[in-house]
């Protein structure tokens, strides 16, 4: 039988808000896929474009920004500036051709333990019928 | 070649359950430049701690990864292993393998790969780590405390009677805040009043309180042991010097309004003293109601009784800057808005009333001089119906939290009145009682036995007013039969909400709230009154719904906390801020604009960051086209290097 | 109609009065049609300066590199230069001001206006003159271009051989500028991003094989780059060693040297840089489609680049290069920013 | 031994040659380059110069050189990655390009030989094609040495004579082409023979560019290394790469270590294409860097195809096709600019 294709998920989460809202997840012993790989940032503002499109470049089949909710950001307004950024990087990657799926955002307070498990299910399960991201990926030997 | 340590914490059976954490051992082992790798039972028991020290000085380590628990949790403890073995604390990074992996995980292979990915990419950061060192920056030793109620009030005293200057600011003319609008208190029963009073005037006699009323914070910027307030002084109108208390100026005032102190039930003028016990005591005049301020008509009519000359129409506002170096928020709460209770007939039938009303009428100082009078006709309510959780522990409709003090002071209200109308009959709607606390539960029973006070387990679907009575129709339902009654009076104890405005201020304070608007704390249990900003601390219901030996406990608190800040000749500030690579910065000023604390500032052509005032968020980074502004120790490439790692690139 | 009269009087103006350090304009050599840059100091060079639609360069390019100079220079000439823009060059111009890369002072800005029409695309252009050899192209009296060749003069109507970035222009005058010439006629453009919109109708699939298709042709020449007055940083994530290094550079800085992609011209590579290309000139890229043109492999690279500009103007009502007060688009935020897909 | 192949014949001569990679101009996006031909063209060969000249296919942009990987007890395992050998015909090749090759077997052939170039540059038959009008406005071949009807590096030359190509094979690879479908190749008749010499003789009249007493300018250059003439020349330069990339002759490279994999290290050592025009060429990790501007730059492309190259190898390294100059997004000249040098005074 053919193995089933597990997405690599590279997840980049707030500090003060997502991370938390993931700690919460696990301290609650919510069950969620193993798909997905966080990297904790300071803020959601502090995630340029390029570590998306590098996450993707590496390999990533999905890739997932993660702050606090608009107006809860720990540093006041971190997140606005994400949320403009993140929108035309989207637009940008979806332009070129890549799956609106591959590339999502969210917020997860540090009370949405259940909100963060839902939505890396979620995300996981949009990834699988699309098989690998090759598009952006780093071929190895050209 | 960086020689990097690797400690894999089993924590028990929390990670080693579904972690191999021998395998992420040896994988991470094979990892460039892992010298040393190692899994523990407790990495955080003095042991586990010992061995990272010893292998630190035996493999002569440059850094460590601990794979544990979530940094929020044992980071510190970590870097402190570190230190103690001689590495800079910042050389040591937390892998968090249980929150973030075994926790959520079942299936023991997938979760020992994402732990080595994830314990693999913490050694990519922490081999790009920098040696830092905390930033120290002198204190202010003076505090600032927001809100005149009495936890603000406490946390004042405590700081002034421990030494340090103390800047109270009240948005009101008076301090005292609701706990002056009380009758009595429960369990004890003894007269708000008179246990509130001495405190206010302590206040005001106080050499290091400046207490500022009818003012409000402005402004504040800086950062802990250094912020930088505007406090706006609003304009009385009136001298204190000069005001001999004669009184004369009320009784020429035209202007009656609503009396906020009774809640509606009075009316005052529009100059005017908030109420006899005020402190400090000295006449308003509110201009939005004064005719000769609002310019309908010149009025002048205090200033020409005014014998002393006290009264100044030309006042204007005042903005006062000050330096402090801890600030007490405690902002209090307000009751739920009447619009939102329409169900009750609150707002619509005068005999509907809420808990601080009931309370006026109950108060010896209230309109009713002590006598329990509905306002309707002034006439003694005989039946009088009190409903629980008005607005609380209703997620559909109105608040989803429970206001805690309602079920106590619901109890004390019936009581009361049955001190007051011997004859007459309470009855409480209620989901449950809630009595926890010291002689609380023993309160409510007396309420129960002692004063026969009815007690119906259920809910209200219908109120309404036929012939000079409030028909209330409801459900026992644990005698599971409809109930009907015929009101005299109806109170409500309406849910606690977070103080109009809180939301604004948390806004100028940097605070974060939470889902129901009150001031979120930085940790639930074990810093519950620190906030999310350093240097702010919590005090009462502006935290959470709270009763006054609470709200006095929490003061207390948040006053300690403040002084541990005060009492230090310098504080130490986090390291990892933003540097400026000269060489790349073209001084475009796109960093300057994103940086929420103002951190950054042009400087001959090119930007330079102000290390005290930046808080390591690194939205300039990521807005910077070029690369040239990074976070110390986050900086771009740490981050490439992770993204491989997790990658396995 | 610009006069190409008034243009050299008042070039000639300028530089008598010393006011000016050089000016920046379009020359056209004997043995081509197409004006190359010329950077004139003296009267006599003035009288080469001609205007004609063959002036396809965005001189702005120039200003940064005069800029570089000047930080060399000893001792420095602070005088300012002059240049010839166009609507969209002067956006370029209106960009760097904004991003305090120079300062108004340092231009002395000759405005030309493109009128109805704008510059001939040169690959339209050979399609209609197969077989025989452009000599000159001039402004014709109604939308049209007189084109004379070796076998005769055509008369060719501008919308035939105009630059498609033209078709979308928004400015086709200066929108800054010390010295105007030509009429400010306002144009009305029905459809700025007709190109874009004709892109977005297709499905993902159809995007990603028109795209990957495109930039497997790139030879990482860098063309698209180097000649757009935008890409001014002194390091680019292409390249290959940190070139702002001075003796205070240390090993770590250096070591912090990130390579996100491979010098290899592969499609992955190709793409990566392209989309880094694409992010950070969005809110900045004017549209000169000077990066389109300079390919020698003809990808159409303002696709890219429009789309930022298109999704910047719809979703934040950002419109680039008009007003150099207001903040970069990236730094700064509005309330009300679309979030409807976030989660 | 001289040929003729009738146009409609030219397909079936593909054909034949099917164990072959053949390659011809081809047209996408209004660009012409050198690719693999998927269907011949019944109209036969495309008579133009391409954007990206065939040296992509000799010496490709990226070659791997070797892979290494991470043993278990230190060291490295490394394994030659040498290009495969599969011969090729590059078909419509400009004799200033076939030109272009020798110089560069010049370089890669000298005391150093190159394998990886030679493994692929012998592996190709090239089979020129006759300009008898410039394929480009910009051609000057004449003027460094070259010819439009220029045999030296081809293998086979083709002339267009209308419906059929008069064909010249010039060596065995050629010959063996033509052998691989002789029945389609009948003897040219001698007014045939005569006409191709009348078109060859024509179309050396025809080039809209030239460049003379190119001779004095190896000379004149080297006195003018610190002439203030290079800032001038190198005002309107972007420092872009088209001029060099492009350029048949330009073979300068990097080396680059592509890592596929940091645990266990695991990669390939690959070689790109590099140019003198790109500021990090020269740059030192010191800061240092000995050509600082775009002068600098310029007057290193000049010297080394008018200079260096003509005193190491007597050639200059240039074959007049003309690309820098049609595509330079700025209109810098190389014969105009060579030209000044000539002129110059000082």
């Amino acid at each position: 039988m053919v193995e089933e294709f597990e997405p690599r998920i590279i997840a980049f989460l707030c500090k003060w808000c997502s991370s938390a809202g993931s700690d919460l997840a696990g301290v609650s012993r919510m069950e969620y896929p193993p798909n997905v790989t966080p990297i904790q940032v300071m803020c959601s503002g502090s995630v340029s474009p390029l570590y998306v499109f590098s996450a993707f470049h590496r390999g990533a089949d999905g890739v997932l920004v993660s702050g606090c909710h608009p107006g809860d950001c720990h540093y006041i307004k971190g997140n606005y500036y994400a949320r403009r950024k993140l929108a035309l990087t989207k637009e940008l990657l979806e332009h070129v051709g890549l799956e609106p799926e591959r590339f999502q955002i969210s917020w997860v307070s540090a009370a949405e333990g259940q909100k963060y498990t839902r939505i890396i299910k979620d995300f996981v399960n949009e990834l699988k019928p699309l098989g690998p991201q090759a598009k952006l990926r780093r071929k190895p030997s050209w | 070649m960086k020689r990097t340590g690797v400690f894999i914490c089993h924590c028990g059976v929390n990670i080693a359950g579904t972690v191999d954490v021998q395998k992420v051992a040896q994988e991470l082992a094979d990892y460039p430049g892992v010298a040393h790798s190692e899994d523990y039972v407790y990495m955080c028991s003095d042991p586990g701690q010992n061995l990272i020290e010893q292998a630190i000085k035996d493999k002569k380590l440059d850094d460590v990864v601990v794979a544990c628990c979530s940094p929020t949790l044992h980071e510190t403890t970590f870097r402190n292993t570190a230190k103690r073995a001689g590495l800079n604390p910042f050389k040591c990074e937390i892998s968090n393998i249980r929150e973030q992996c075994s926790w959520v995980h079942k299936d023991k292979a997938q979760a020992t790969t994402k732990a080595t990915k994830l314990t693999k990419s913490a050694v990519a950061r922490v081999q790009k780590n920098e040696t830092l060192e905390p930033l120290s920056v002198p204190v202010t030793h003076r505090a600032l405390v927001i809100g005149g109620g009495i936890a603000g009030i406490q946390s004042a005293l405590d700081l002034a009677n421990t030494g340090f200057e103390v800047i109270l600011v009240e948005r009101s003319p008076s301090i005292g805040g609701h706990m002056s609008q009380l009758s009595e208190t429960y369990p004890t029963l003894d007269c708000s009043q008179c246990i509130l009073t001495p405190k206010m005037v302590e206040v005001s006699k106080h050499p290091k309180i400046r207490l500022m009323t009818y003012s409000e914070v402005h402004d504040v910027t800086g950062y802990v042991g250094n912020f930088k307030v505007k406090i706006l002084r609003k304009p009385t109108y009136v001298v204190p010097a000069k005001c001999n208390l004669c009184d004369e100026c009320t009784k020429v005032c035209p202007i009656v309004v609503p009396n906020e102190f009774d809640l509606g039930l009075t009316g005052r003028r529009a100059i005017y003293i908030p109420f006899p016990q005020a402190i400090p005591a000295s006449y308003t005049l509110d201009d939005k109601n004064c005719p000769e301020l609002t310019q309908i008509i010149a009025c002048g009519k205090c200033a020409d009784v005014c014998k002393v000359k006290a009264i100044d129409y030309d006042q204007k506002p005042q903005i006062i800057e000050e330096e402090v170096g801890a600030i007490v928020v405690a902002t209090g709460y307000d009751l739920y808005e009447k619009e939102q209770m329409a169900e009750y007939g609150y707002g619509t039938y005068a005999d509907v009333i809420d808990g601080l009303q009931f309370e006026r009428l109950l108060s010896a100082s209230g309109p009713t001089g002590g006598q329990v009078l509905r306002p309707s006709d002034h006439k003694e309510p005989k039946e009088v119906v009190f409903i629980q959780c008005s607005g609380s522990r209703d997620p559909e409709q109105h608040c989803a939290y429970c206001s805690k003090i309602c079920c106590m002071y619901t109890a004390k209200h019936a009581m009361l009145y049955k001190h007051h109308v011997h004859d007459g009959q309470a009855y409480v709607f209620y989901i449950d009682v809630r009595s926890g606390g010291k002689g609380y539960e023993e309160f409510v029973q007396r309420a129960v036995e002692e004063d026969e006070v009815i007690y119906l387990r259920g809910k209200v679907s219908k109120i309404f007013e036929e012939n000079g009575k409030i028909k209330i129709w409801g459900v026992d339902t644990l005698a599971g039969k409809p109930i009907e009654i015929d009101a005299d009076l109806v109170v409500l104890a309406q849910a606690m909400r977070p103080s109009t405005g809180s939301l604004q201020l948390a806004k100028k304070l940097r605070l974060a709230l939470d889902k129901d608007g009150f001031l979120a704390e930085a940790h639930p249990k074990l810093r519950p009154v620190e906030s999310v900003t350093s240097g702010m601390f919590l005090a009462g219901a502006a935290q959470a719904p709270k009763d006054i030996p609470e709200a006095v406990g929490q003061a207390s608190g948040a006053a300690a906390k403040a002084i541990m800040i005060l009492s230090q000749e310098r504080l130490f500030h986090s390291p990892t801020v933003a540097l400026v690579s000269k060489n790349l910065c073209t001084g475009c000023g796109m960093c300057v604009a994103v940086c929420p604390y103002d951190a950054i500032a042009f400087k001959d052509g090119k930007v330079e960051v102000n290390e005290v005032l930046c808080e390591g968020c690194g939205t300039c980074s990521a807005t910077c086209l070029r690369a040239a502004i990074q976070v110390k120790n986050f900086t771009q490439h740490q981050v490439h290097e992770m993204i491989r790692a997790c990658l396995g690139g | 109609m610009v006069n190409i009269e008034d243009l050299k009087a008042e070039a000639k103006r300028i530089l008598k009065g010393g006011n000016v350090k050089y000016i920046i304009g379009y020359e056209r050599p004997s043995n081509a049609w197409k004006a190359n840059p010329v950077f004139a100091r003296t009267p006599e060079d003035v009288d080469r300066l001609v205007w004609d639609p063959s002036c396809i360069h965005n001189l702005v390019r120039f200003v940064v590199d005069e800029k570089r100079r000047k930080a060399k220079e000893k001792p420095v000439d602070s005088r300012p230069i002059g240049v010839v823009v166009k609507g969209c060059d002067s956006r370029g111009i209106v960009v760097l001001i904004q991003e305090k890369f120079i300062e108004r002072m340092d231009v002395f800005l000759i405005g030309v206006s493109c009128e109805s029409t704008g510059v001939v695309d040169e690959r339209k252009l050979a399609k209609k003159t197969v077989g025989t050899t452009v000599l000159k192209v001039k402004f014709g009296e109604r939308m049209n271009y007189v084109v004379t060749t070796e076998d005769g003069i055509l008369d060719i109507p501008a919308a035939d051989i105009i630059a498609d970035r033209c078709l979308e222009c928004i400015a086709s005058f200066p929108v800054v500028s010390d010295h105007l010439l030509g009429e400010k006629s306002k144009r009305d453009v029905p459809k700025p991003f007709q190109s874009v919109e004709k892109m977005e109708s297709l499905p993902t699939k159809g995007k990603w094989d028109f795209w990957e298709d495109q930039l497997r042709k790139c030879v990482r020449c860098y063309a698209c780059r180097s000649v757009c007055p935008m890409c001014y940083c002194d390091e680019c994530v292409v390249d290959t060693i940190n070139f702002a290094v001075t003796p205070e550079t240390t090993a770590e800085e250096k070591a912090q040297r990130i390579k996100w992609l491979e010098k290899s011209p592969a499609d992955s590579e190709n793409i990566f840089y392209h989309l880094v290309r694409a992010i950070h000139l969005a809110g900045r890229c004017i549209d000169c489609g000077e990066c389109e043109r300079a390919c020698p492999v003809n990808i159409p690279l303002r696709m890219l680049n429009k789309k930022m500009e298109k999704e910047a103007k719809e979703l934040f009502g950002y419109d680039v290069g008009f007003d150099a007060e207001k903040p970069a688009l990236m730094s700064c935020y509005l309330d009300g920013d679309p979030g409807d897909f976030i989660r | 031994m001289d040929k003729i192949l009738a146009k409609n014949d030219f397909a079936r001569w593909l054909e034949a040659l099917a164990s072959y990679r053949l390659y011809a101009p081809q047209n996408k996006d209004d660009v012409w380059t050198y690719e693999l031909i998927e269907s011949p063209d019944s109209r036969g060969l495309a008579d133009v110069m391409t954007a990206v000249p065939a040296k992509k296919i000799v010496f490709p942009q990226r070659e791997e050189l070797f892979a290494f990987e991470e043993g278990d007890e230190a060291g490295y395992a490394l394994s030659e990655l040498l290009p495969g050998e599969k011969p090729t015909v590059i078909f419509g090749l400009r004799p200033c390009e076939a030109k272009a090759v020798i110089l560069t077997d010049l370089v890669f052939g000298g005391e150093f030989v190159d394998e990886y170039y030679w493994k692929r540059r012998n592996a190709v038959t090239f089979v020129g094609l006759a300009c008898l009008k410039p394929p480009s406005p910009n051609c000057f071949c004449l003027s460094v040495n070259g010819s439009p009807h220029g045999t030296e590096g081809l293998d086979i030359l083709l002339t267009d004579l209308g419906d059929t190509y008069y064909v010249e094979s010039l060596t065995e690879k050629g010959e063996k082409l033509v052998k691989a479908a002789s029945d389609l190749f009948a003897d040219p008749k001698p007014d045939e023979r005569t006409r191709v010499m009348r078109l060859h003789g024509e179309s050396e009249k025809k080039l809209r560019r030239s460049l003379s007493r190119i001779e004095d300018v190896p000379e004149k250059l080297k006195g003018m290394f610190d002439s203030p003439f290079w800032d001038a020349e190198s005002m309107s330069c972007i420092r872009c790469g088209i001029c060099t990339y492009l350029c048949p002759t330009c073979h300068c490279f990097d080396i680059n270590d592509e890592v596929e994999s940091s645990s266990p290290l695991q990669g390939r050592r690959v070689r790109t294409w590099d140019t003198c025009q790109f500021p990090d060429f020269t740059m030192h990790s010191s800061g240092h860097n000995p050509r600082p501007d775009k002068a600098a730059r310029l007057r290193q492309r000049i010297n080394h195809k008018f200079q260096y190259f003509v005193e190491v190898w007597q050639n200059y390294q240039c074959t007049g096709c003309g690309r820098c100059i049609t595509l330079c997004p700025v209109g810098i000249d190389i014969i105009n600019v060579v030209e000044k040098v000539r002129d110059h005074a000082g």
